[in-house]
């Protein structure tokens, strides 16, 4: 198969890539060919791509430096559309499609010819660590000036402009045990598990599942490594008990065993998700896994070391040479130095020598290194430079040199005289860290292990770490860890385990590691090339050592200073090298220095797949009542009250213009106060109440008395909660003796029926009562104005006189032919019947009403024009009138209190303190304009004396406000300061636009004040 | 996020389905007209908020609708133990206390062991 | 003090930085102070710094059980308003925003307060009311502030859903323009510094372990570096405090809660407003950094654990991308929690308490960040005069006897 | 008999009635069609009663008028021989009984002349809500989409029935066969069920039977 000429650093063979297919993508509007198997990165590597980005302080040239999670700088923005744009993709983690567009987030001009980088260069000695705490200050009018600058210089990729077109979803998932990462730990973890029949749910982040073995130069049962895990994968599969999801990142690990799996199901295939079968494809989807128990298979994330010039591209960790090598067929240069303080990394020399490219040295930081990777690079004749490293890297836009030197760990110098190898490649390797991040979300402190030079997971009960994850590296050992944990596992959750035979692995002797992070420099850190600790957020040893000189002692106080592991990799790479360095500056071990807390995610989650489908029409639930059709259809607009959609009121059309919202309520009171109007009251919190003591509870929860209350009547009741302020109110209905009917305001619905339980079940478990929500049962109308009696005598065999059937009282009967029970209760002030049947035949009766009512003027209303003729009235509303700091003597509604009923009832007792008896509480008042063509603003305050300089004394202020057509002119009801006693007197409204509007204290009933109309 | 006993399912059930109700075992007083304004206000609103073993309330809210007590601690989240209304805990700070001591480990109910 | 200047920091360069001096010293406990703040939080160091500047006591230590502002300090979304409200808490808030107009300046610390300005926004008839009642409140106790409809809310935020076709769509906002964010970190850092230069002693990673209590007067602390004495004591410790209280022998009227907050990954500049929503109840800024900064409710129940739960996260992130529907693609970084000590009331308790000579400074739920200078201002004013200054009366904790709460509920009901 | 009002909210079956779903399928449609995984059918107008007592004061009622025992275990579900009647433990003092429409009356009457004196409820609900049947291969992952509570045949057999979380409302979830499962839903929030169901199961074919 010939090679694209472009790609010019893939081998012939090897790696997990198709080369009989080619895929064409671009990058910063180039294009390029890459093959199935590619991720971004791999492809861009293949072809020569060197500089990915620019760093965004220092504006630095930036390359590939790792092949997955850990990668800081390949952060590239992707979408071929406005609409498809994703910033910050990690080009590690992208897989390669047809047609891929990505371009660099950083650069500027581009990437290659950057002209920032030029003041990075220049102007990169004035930008310690925090410079900006020291500097624009002075003007300070100036800053916001400044910062638009630094803002502009600041942020990755952009957000797309466009909405989304793509869909997302949650799967909530329940198991006995959860296995994140399928490596070599996790796959055997879960064989062990899936054998015993357990639920098992596999999650790997990878476009294939297999983590290192996909890639590893070792082999099990003298067979290659993948084998095996093909044949693991195959038997996985195949059990009815076992989800694998590759993919699929464990991002959150949350407390009881709750862990957020972020599946990516079309990323890999194209920037907007494909359709099939006719429908869009969610493209990430969400699993919200409750685990028995949890096996942390994480693995574990090289550590670079930190040398001089380390950013400059073509420094890479050793690890990811080898992958991209013996995965996906990409040697990344011609010219290898290894810089290394352990044997693992020899494996990066020993792959890139067998793939046909020059191993310039091998540098490593031990005196005498041995072990069987050591031998290996020797017999290949590998040059080995020992007890030396890197100390600084040569070249701007990639790299061209190593300066290698003898070090002196121990007393951080340079101990011997410097040379230069030619090369294109430095590999790094200063051992491994375990991924302990899932195992810290909730708390816990990993633990240091001097023997392993690394931070091993702290374990909350129900959770193991097994393999890298618990800094476990030969595979052998890896294996049987593996197992061990989902056996464990398994048996926790009731499961035996059938057998599982081991693969047998090579047994290599490896030498012991050095600790070595930072290394030295013949310069002291402060004065030489910087050493890059963080690449994403351009930290550098020097920048800790000056914030630890500056004060900045707790590991926390130095990434908060210098940003450390801010970024997008939250400081996979570079924490651990962060604190070691924090550590020898302040003398101090590295536990000591302490860890830094890993927070949720692990890696970025779109916002998307966490919202899932509760967004757009599906964001909140829409509550309708019966008659939502009909309204629709008569075009009413909607009022949002919690989750209902009410009708608000009804434009009509006159002479083909739409009516106002004013007009269209001036005409439905009028209608109401003249003729009969109709509302929907379906949405009102109904609440059936039974037993024998439903009458003594009634009394302990509603302020005013229940005991006298006959069968067939209603009464209305004020509700506190136990410091005395009002929270409902509502009518309440005796339909039997041990039994009654309670209606809430709409939003307080589920709010009180809860709030009768806690009452019930906690304080009063010996009184005999039951409550049940019947809100949605009953549809209920409310016919109310001076016609409703003959309307409804019309449609109902109930007998409506006057004197059967008084104000107050409640009766059953038919209406339009459908059982009815029938409220005479108001809060219109007119004669008014509520209408209550069962939900399924509201549309009839609401139509037959309208039927019969035309010739009536029947007109329906909404909330506009309920709240206008109940304020006219004097009625409050909870939550309008009151805001939880009202008590009923404030609302002048003692008529309402039973001060004398034996039971202490919630909220008596907190009238009685000294701040709800004082006398210059506010209190409810009506109050009308002096210039009844003024309609005060609602939430206007109310002032005494107009003329004092602000601050200016408030006393009260506006709490409805109205055009009454019936009266034709502007009123308002109000709270203010010792109200009650002020009825008459004048106060002032100071308003936006200068204007002071007057206004005089007048009762809160202002339209029947003797309340005649709805007797009639 | 927890994964909480209701003591009336006989089931642990997520989170999403209960609500917090604040401290547990508060008790109205019997006569709140003896009460001094100080009594009234320490009842209405001053509370233990401990740092540790904490005895609250929760009600299973889109579930069986009853109210149950549950022993959590406040730090590590664990839940200790979740009991009927009108029971009392046999986990407290003091017993916990105890029984760290005795290296006696709770179970946890908050995860399927 | 070192003084920081742009000169300074070419003059730092030209010596390799190695002249930078310590922010702040790390002294050895005295036996005796006349006064210990407990907590090192920005309110804590805010109020040190003030009774040594400003009210001439010098002999001070802030004792903190971690590192300085390492509480919510560091946690929160760093949103600075004043358009609170009730005339009390109207008050406290602009008598911050006032000190906060000239902080980076007197500490000589860029504290990066941005006025950027903070949009509420109104989703129903009840929310405007609300806004209108607040705004005009506002104006009259000398506060800036405007009620916006939804049009004007669309042009300040143009990628904004305004249309009709939300949820709940936009009917206007409340438009504080003086409002905005500020740079958390460096407001503990640098009145830690300011404080320092002033001879307060900052004493870090030593914990209070009990107060020296005789005759109901305070003497003392007993810490895990040995005791120390003084005679007044404020204790300002957030979401410690009810566990500071009960070393004290009383009670608070506090819980304490999980608050979640989280950041997107850093995007080029596309919001310069503070956008909050009670009603879809989410609230999201644009660090200088790029971050969306998006704050989550609080969790119902009590927490110490500076996490809470997952759907909180969920539901935040719902209402933001039903705010801002073309942030559906942009990722959600990491999350975190802080502990926040809330009151009945929603508002803060700034007391003397049954021990003399004993002061709690607490119960800021989620409002802390935004009143710092103001909070510590008239702390140090009523712990140097033994008198609580005329700002902080109301926010006595004996209001919760008689009844005379400052409910905040109404206007402050989302998370910030 | 307890001193309780009954009312019969039923009338002659010439009057129409609205089922829940009735503006929801004018609004959304009733998709149709072959090669579907999933089948949704509305079960309306059946008569829903909620029963609140303690157990052993309903439990010989409810078998002698009804013929089915109380369930008296948590999350239990049993039916009479034809599948046409149920009760359903809700909490240990509340059950939801669904019958055939109409039955609901007449056995609520039959109750209280049984439970006499006895402390009980009974609330007819029968407007208030409405059963949504789901079957098809796709229901169970339809389900995971939908409802936070485990829905693994290991968990949730036969028999079974639970009052959970549906999307951001809340359901009663019953299994009444292996093949159907049935949500509970109120009136109320049928419409964003039925709207959530439809999108959620969209990539699955939803057949919706009317």
């Amino acid at each position: 198969m010939s090679q694209s000429k472009q790609q010019v650093y893939r081998l012939n063979t090897g790696g997990r890539i198709d080369r009989s297919r080619t895929l064409s993508f671009t990058f910063n509007g180039q294009r390029y060919q890459g093959h199935p198997g590619d991720t971004l990165a791999s492809a861009l590597l293949a072809n020569g791509v060197d500089i990915v980005n620019r760093s965004f302080k220092y504006s630095r040239p930036r390359g590939i430096v790792a092949a997955g999670a850990e990668e800081p700088n390949a952060i590239v923005q992707l979408g071929s559309s406005e609409a498809a744009q994703v910033p910050n993709v990690r080009a590690t983690q992208q897989a390669l499609y047809d047609g891929l567009a990505a371009s660099s987030t950083n650069g500027w001009p581009n990437v290659q010819r950057d002209l920032m980088g030029l003041f990075g260069k220049l102007g990169g000695q004035f930008m310690p660590p925090g410079f900006y705490y020291k500097t624009f200050m002075a003007p300070a009018s100036m800053w916001l000036t400044y910062e638009k600058y630094i803002r502009k210089a600041a942020g990755l990729g952009r957000s797309p402009m466009e909405a989304d077109p793509d869909s997302y979803d949650h799967f909530n998932q329940h198991c006995d045990v959860l296995v994140v990462g399928a490596g070599a730990a996790g796959l055997a973890a879960a064989l062990a598990a899936a054998r015993s029949g357990a639920r098992v749910i596999v999650a790997d982040e990878q476009e294939e599942m297999g983590g290192s073995l996909l890639a590893s130069r070792e082999t099990l049962e003298g067979k290659p490594a993948d084998q095996w895990v093909a044949r693991v994968l195959d038997e996985l599969a195949s059990c009815e008990n076992v989800t694998l999801l590759p993919r699929t990142t464990a991002n959150g690990y949350h407390d009881h065993n709750f862990v957020t799996l972020h599946e990516r199901r079309t990323e890999h295939l194209s920037d907007t998700a494909p359709v099939e079968n006719g429908h869009r494809q969610v493209r990430a989807r969400l699993h919200r896994v409750r685990a028995g128990q949890v096996i942390l298979c994480t693995g574990a994330h090289e550590r670079p070391l930190v040398y001089a010039g380390n950013d400059v591209p073509g420094n890479l960790l050793a690890g990811a040479v080898s992958t991209y090598i013996r995965r996906y067929g990409v040697a990344p240069g011609r010219k290898l130095v290894l810089s290394t303080s352990n044997d693992y990394g020899y494996r990066a020399a020993l792959d890139w020598k067998e793939s046909g490219c020059e191993v310039v040295a091998i540098v490593d930081a031990r005196e005498a290194p041995k072990g069987d990777w050591v031998d290996a690079a020797r017999a290949q004749g590998i040059k080995i430079i020992t007890g030396s490293a890197v100390i600084e890297a040569k070249g701007s836009n990639r790299v061209t040199a190593a300066r290698v030197a003898k070090i002196d760990i121990e007393a951080f110098k340079v101990s011997g005289p410097v040379q230069e190898l030619a090369c294109d490649t430095i590999a790094s390797s200063g051992g491994y860290s375990p991924v302990i991040h899932l195992a810290s979300h909730t708390g816990a402190r990993p633990n240091w292990r001097d023997d392993i030079i690394g931070f091993v997971p702290g374990l909350v009960k129900g959770v193991q770490a097994c393999g890298g994850a618990n800094g476990c590296y030969a595979l052998g050992d890896v294996l049987a860890e593996g197992v061990e944990a989902g056996i464990k596992a398994a048996a926790a959750m009731g499961h035996a385990v059938q057998t599982v035979t081991l693969p047998s692995a090579e047994r290599l002797q490896q030498g012991p590691a050095v600790a070595l992070f930072q290394v030295p420099h013949e310069k002291p850190t402060l004065r030489g090339p910087k050493q890059f600790v963080d690449l994403q957020n351009d930290v550098t040893a020097a920048g800790i050592e000056l914030a630890t000189r500056e004060g900045f002692e707790s590991i926390e106080h130095i990434k908060r200073y210098t940003a450390m592991g801010f970024g997008t990799d939250q400081g996979k790479l570079g924490n651990i090298n962060g604190m070691a360095i924090a550590a020898r500056c302040l003398g101090r071990s590295i536990p000591e220095v302490g860890t830094t807390v890993f927070r949720p995610n692990y890696t970025p989650v779109t916002f998307g797949a966490i919202v899932g489908r509760h967004c757009r029409d599906l964001f909140d639930p829409e509550r309708y009542t019966a008659l939502h059709q009909w309204h629709v259809e008569r075009g009413a607009e909607f009022e949002d009250v919690g989750q209902w959609k009410r009708p608000w009121y009804y434009p009509e059309k006159v002479n083909g213009k739409t009516e106002t919202m004013h007009e269209a309520v001036a005409r439905e009171c009028l209608a109401v106060r003249e003729k009969v109007g109709i509302l929907d009251a379906s949405t009102l919190g109904k609440i059936d109440i039974q037993g024998p003591d439903a009458r003594e509870f009634l009394g302990r929860v509603y302020t005013n008395k229940w005991e006298k209350l006959a069968v067939g009547k209603c009464r209305y009741g004020l509700m506190c909660k136990d410091d005395g302020m009002v929270t409902d109110d509502g009518v309440t209905s005796c339909l039997a003796e041990n039994h009654f009917l309670m209606t809430t305001t709409t939003g307080g619905a589920a709010a009180i029926l809860e709030w009768l339980e806690l009452w019930h079940q906690t304080e009063w478990p010996e009184l005999d009562v039951y409550f049940s929500s019947v809100t949605d049962h009953w549809a209920t109308m409310t016919i109310t104005g001076p016609e409703a009696r003959k309307l409804l005598a019309e449609i109902s065999d109930i007998d409506l006189d006057r004197d059967s059937f008084k104000f107050m009282d409640w009766r059953s009967g038919k209406v339009a032919g459908v059982p009815a029970r029938v409220f005479r209760i108001s809060f219109t002030g007119e004669l008014t019947f509520e209408i209550n049947v069962q939900a399924n035949y509201a549309m009839h009766v609401w139509q037959t009403l309208f039927k019969h009512g035309e010739k009536y003027g029947l007109t329906p209303y909404g909330t506009e024009t309920m709240h206008v003729l109940r304020a006219e009235k004097g009625f409050i509303i909870v939550g309008q009138e009151t805001d939880g700091s009202v008590t009923p003597e404030d609302l002048g509604m003692q008529w309402c209190v039973g001060y004398d009923k034996p039971y202490s009832w919630i909220g008596k007792r907190a009238l009685t303190r000294s701040d709800t008896k004082r006398e210059n509480r506010k209190q409810l008042v009506g109050l009308r304009p002096k210039d009844p063509k003024v309609i005060l603003e609602e939430g206007a305050q109310i002032v005494l004396d107009p003329k004092h300089a602000i601050p200016m004394p408030m006393v009260g202020h506006v709490t409805s406000s109205y055009y009454s057509p019936i009266l034709d002119s502007g009123f308002a009801l109000a709270v203010v300061k010792g109200g009650h006693q002020k009825l008459g007197e004048t106060v002032y409204l100071p308003m936006a636009d200068g204007q002071t509007h007057e206004a005089e204290i007048v009762s809160t009933i202002f339209y029947d004040p003797k309340g005649e109309r709805q007797h009639v | 996020m927890f994964y909480i006993y209701c003591p009336y399912c006989g089931e642990h059930r997520e989170e999403e389905e209960f609500h917090p109700k604040g401290q547990a075992h508060i008790e109205r007083p019997k006569e709140p007209e003896a009460c001094s304004d100080e009594e009234w206000g320490d009842y209405l609103f001053f509370r233990d908020n401990p740092r540790g073993v904490h005895h609250e309330m929760w009600v299973h809210a889109v579930g069986c609708r009853k109210f149950f007590n549950v022993t959590r601690h406040t730090v590590s989240y664990e839940i200790l133990e979740t009991y009927k209304m009108g029971e009392q805990p046999s986990i407290t700070a003091d017993s916990q206390s105890q029984a760290r001591e005795g290296a006696a480990v709770s179970q946890q109910e908050g995860v399927r062991a | 003090m070192q003084r920081y200047s742009g000169f300074g920091l070419v003059k730092h360069a030209l010596s390799h930085h190695e002249n930078w001096e310590r922010q702040w010293r790390n002294p050895t406990p005295k036996k005796q102070y006349d006064v210990i703040i407990v907590g090192g939080g920005g309110h804590g160091l805010a109020t040190a710094y003030y009774l040594a500047k400003e009210f001439g006591v010098k002999n001070v230590a802030v004792i903190e059980k971690g590192w300085l502002g390492g509480g919510n300090t560091a946690r929160n979304t760093t949103i600075v308003r004043s358009n609170y409200l009730w005339d009390e808490s109207a008050a406290l808030y602009e008598h911050a925003m006032k000190l906060w107009e000239g902080l980076s300046q007197d500490l000589n610390y860029n504290v990066m307060f941005s006025q950027r300005g903070v949009l509420n926004l109104g989703h129903t008839l009840q929310d405007m009311r609300d806004i209108q009642r607040r705004v005009n409140a506002n104006r009259l106790n000398g506060i800036d502030g405007e009620v916006l409809d939804a049009k004007g809310v669309q042009e300040l935020v143009p990628i904004m859903d305004c249309s009709k076709n939300a949820r709940y769509p936009v009917m206007g906002a409340s438009w504080q323009p003086r409002a905005g964010v500020a740079r958390h970190d460096a407001v503990a850092w640098g009145y830690a510094r300011g404080a320092d230069a002033h001879g307060v002693d900052i004493l870090q990673q030593t914990e209070v372990t009990g107060f020296k209590i005789r005759d109901g007067q305070i003497y003392g602390v007993h810490t895990n570096r040995g005791d120390i004495e003084a005679k007044t004591v404020g204790c300002v410790t957030a979401g410690n405090s009810s566990v500071l209280a009960k070393m004290g022998g009383f009670n608070l009227p506090l819980e304490s809660h999980p608050l979640q907050a989280l950041v997107s990954e850093p995007i080029k500049p596309i919001l310069d407003t503070v956008v909050m929503s009670n009603q879809v109840h989410g609230y999201i800024s644009q660090s200088d950094k790029g971050d969306l900064v998006i704050g989550a409710g609080i969790d119902g129940y009590n927490g110490y654990g500076q996490r809470g739960s997952y759907p909180t996260v969920e539901h935040t992130l719902q209402a933001i991308v039903e705010m801002f529907p073309i942030f559906s693609r942009v990722r959600m970084n990491r999350q975190w929690g802080g502990i926040v000590d809330t009151c009945p009331d929603a508002c803060p308790i700034i007391s003397k308490t049954p021990v003399k000579g004993l002061y709690f400074n607490c119960g800021w739920g989620t409002g802390g960040f935004k009143a710092t200078p103001g909070s510590g201002h008239v702390f140090a004013a009523s712990l140097a005069k033994g008198e609580m200054h005329p700002i902080a009366e109301p926010f006595s904790m004996f209001r919760f006897h008689s009844g005379a709460l400052i409910d905040e509920h109404g206007a402050a009901g989302v998370a910030h | 008999m307890s001193n309780a009002a009954t009312f019969d909210t039923r009338t002659d079956t010439a009057i129409p009635v609205e089922s829940p779903l009735a503006y929801s399928y004018r609004r959304s449609g009733a998709p149709r069609g072959s090669g579907y995984r999933l089948k949704l059918r509305e079960r309306a107008m059946q008569g829903h009663l909620i029963l609140r007592g303690g157990a052993i004061v309903l439990d010989e009622a409810v078998r002698e008028v009804l013929g089915i025992s109380l369930p008296g275990k948590p999350q239990a579900l049993v039916l009479d021989a034809s599948g046409e009647r149920s009760i359903q433990w809700l909490s240990p003092d509340e059950w939801l009984v669904i019958v055939p429409g109409g039955e609901e009356f007449p056995l609520e009457t039959q109750l209280r002349e049984r439970l006499g004196d006895a402390h009980f409820a009974i609330s007819d609900v029968s407007g208030g809500q409405t059963v949504l049947e789901l079957s098809g291969e796709a229901a169970r992952e339809l389900l995971m989409k939908t409802v936070i509570y485990d829905v693994h045949p290991s968990n949730f057999p036969v028999g079974k029935g639970v009052t959970t979380v549906f999307a951001k409302a809340t359901t009663i979830l019953r299994r009444p066969s292996e093949e159907r499962w049935e949500l509970v839903v109120r009136r109320s929030f049928a419409d964003y069920c039925y709207r959530w169901l439809l999108d959620a199961g969209s990539e699955y074919g939803v057949n919706v039977e009317q």
